[in-house]
């Protein structure tokens, strides 16, 4: 059988169930990790602790941290995420508390853990056919190419696209370039989370989880400062409302009247970087 | 550009037998259309639409009828008459690939990324990118994307009608072709997958798993709390009675 | 590689059959390696010697009486089995000849300098010459422009209202039909570029992509295109009669 990745994929991919060794080089981001993680638990995926995999991660994440691996938002995001679960799933959910329940929240993931398994098989499924190429061959010495007598010419919209994208592109890159922000702002990682999250319709205590995953010590006064700056202007927009009950205690968070959709997502996402 | 009709023997419409009666090729005549239509696509290392053929054969030819009759015809040959969409091509037979195999044909090797981004495009189109990057939990780089176009097996497929109209993504014919489908639907596993609700968004109403962590998954280095433990450790008066 | 020998079904040797004889394939052995020689003949970029396809086939293979027979059975068809000297190759069926060499108008692949000038013409229309010179930093050949004429992509708009009234450039129906749009409105915007990965995040907040003039609207400095422009510019025959 062919090898299915070009990169030879799972066994060098630093995690092995004795030795879990720190290198997220080999994932392909936060729910590859998972996924990988899941499937050490060795079970269907329908059966996985949720609980248990939140905290392989979290430990992972923890581990990296402490030996100053250089993580990718995505995956502290993540973190924080998880770690927001399995408070939800310890923790009775007390009624002023409409958030999701942790066990819907823990579906939500397993859903996508298992969706995105479904579509790894698929890949797998799909390069292991009787490839044209390969197993199967055409003619090799064509006598005519039927054309279609539409044009005379060729090029694909892409390739139209393509040519007037990076075109634009190149004149637009004799302007300045912004430096990179030492602080996690709190929009970016709003963006991330809601990512993961999908809506959050009800009140829901993040900050808390993101503050604890997102900073270091170091940088978490301006991370609180830049991230309550970031929040206001969401609620201004109507991406975001807050709720906060007294002083220091949690601060509450859910989808405002005019909240994210998935493309205004990936729209900011875009403008990030 | 003559019009074959002339050109060929026995393809005379109907009428002139008399009777206004629809068109259709005597038995000549249609392996007449028979043999244009195996030279057409056999010429030709790219599939061939049913169209071009068409407007090759005679007026009156069952084009579908031609293409299924040749296909039966070298069912059981060592090259294959195959359907790709609307189009038609030869292939050499899939049980024969390790003769006709030689060192020369590469076959592009897909990264990770690649091939799961190609996958879920094949089994979510339209998806817009967002949808894509939903599914992975990752952002999808330029250069995937890019890779796939060049291969010629995804495209641009329209936009969604939402707000923002973000392009969607699709496979394409070529797609079809390299892979050996004869349609979207012979994708494998298609229906399992739309079945169990894995090609949604949302999450399906069957779908549960069993949470929190059921008390018989205990870790393996773990052994189940009982009563008396938490009694021991003072968690629960000590049970008397019945509360 | 493993020998294709034992893989095979009913390739044994003739010898098991008692006798030291020459081997022969049974009829089931023999029919295998003839879809084996037809498979290689179909593949190969060149005609194909009698020593590659026995090297490929069992052992005893009577290679000349199986080209023989595989000649027999195309010799009806539209694709013809030929040998040249003691090479071998498949070719349409000489009196099929004109089906498979009409429009022999090969399809050329646009510039990138052509397709860059398209892009800007549908995105900035109606453009003048110099504008699109201006935006891609060179000058234009005549050449390009002629490719996009004459692949019918582009057509004179109007004419600018400023010295020298130079001839602003739009795309055609054709260009739409080409590429799948149904209005220039479907051309994806900075947003969608960005979505679909084909700009970078990284572009100034003044960069803008001008959403495209439609069809009927002439710009507000813009005057129709007429006949008399047409014959003015060289770029018609001064109309005599009806042509």
């Amino acid at each position: 059988m062919d090898p299915l990745w070009q990169d030879d994929g799972a066994t060098d991919r630093g995690l092995h169930e004795e030795a879990l060794v720190v290198d997220i080089a080999g994932f392909e981001g936060p729910l590859d990790l998972l996924l990988h993680l899941a499937r050490n638990q060795r079970v269907d995926l329908s059966r996985i602790s949720v609980l248990a995999l939140a905290e392989q991660y979290i430990a992972f994440i923890e581990r990296a941290r402490s030996i100053r691996l250089e993580l990718a938002a995505d995956y502290l995001v993540m973190a924080a995420w998880l770690a927001f679960l399995k408070s939800r799933l310890l923790i009775p959910q007390q009624a002023k508390d409409e958030g999701p329940s942790g066990e819907e929240m823990a579906s939500a993931l397993a859903f996508r853990l298992k969706r995105l398994e479904a579509m790894r098989d698929a890949a797998s499924r799909l390069v292991n056919r009787n490839r044209l190429g390969r197993d199967v061959f055409a003619r090799g010495a064509p006598e005519h190419i039927p054309v279609e007598k539409k044009s005379a010419f060729e090029a694909s919209l892409y390739d139209l696209l393509s040519a007037y994208a990076s075109l634009r592109q190149r004149e637009a890159v004799m302007q300045v370039t912004i430096e990179k922000r030492q602080v996690w702002s709190l929009s970016d990682a709003r963006l991330l989370l809601a990512r993961l999250v999908g809506d959050m319709v009800e009140w829901t205590a993040l900050d808390h989880f993101l503050l604890r995953y997102m900073t270091g010590p170091k940088e978490r006064a301006t991370a609180i400062a830049s991230s309550f700056a970031a929040s206001l202007e969401m609620v201004r927009e109507g991406r975001l409302e807050i709720r906060q009950d007294g002083a220091f205690s949690p601060i509450y968070l859910r989808q405002g009247p005019n909240p994210l959709t998935a493309e205004i997502l990936a729209e900011m996402e875009a403008g990030r970087d | 550009m003559t019009d074959p009709q002339n050109d060929l023997p026995g393809m005379r419409p109907a009428e002139e037998n008399g009777g206004a009666e629809e068109m259709r090729l005597d038995a000549r005549a249609e392996q007449e259309a028979e043999r244009i239509a195996e030279a057409l696509v056999f010429a030709s290392a790219q599939p061939v639409s049913e169209t071009y053929i068409a407007a090759r054969l005679p007026r009156g030819a069952d084009v579908p009828r031609i293409m299924a009759r040749l296909k039966s015809l070298y069912a059981d040959r060592g090259v294959h008459l195959l359907q790709v969409a609307d189009h038609w091509a030869f292939r050499t037979a899939a049980d024969l690939s390790f003769v006709v195999q030689t060192d020369e044909n590469e076959v592009r090797k897909l990264s990770r990324a690649a091939l799961e981004v190609l996958a879920i495009i094949a089994y979510h189109q339209p998806v817009t990118r967002a949808e894509i990057e939903d599914i992975r939990g990752v952002q999808t780089s330029k250069g995937t994307i890019d890779v796939l176009m060049e291969a010629g097996w995804i495209r641009f497929r329209g936009r969604r009608r939402t707000p923002g109209r973000p392009v969607t993504f699709g496979t394409t014919r070529d797609f079809l072709d390299h892979f050996g489908l004869e349609e979207l639907r012979d994708l494998p596993g298609l229906e399992e997958l739309k079945g169990a609700g894995l090609l949604s968004g949302r999450i399906p109403s069957n779908f549960h798993i069993p949470m929190p962590l059921g008390d018989d998954d205990l870790g393996e280095d773990e052994d189940p709390i009982t009563q008396l433990d938490l009694e021991e450790l003072g968690l629960l008066a000590p049970s008397g009675g019945d509360e």
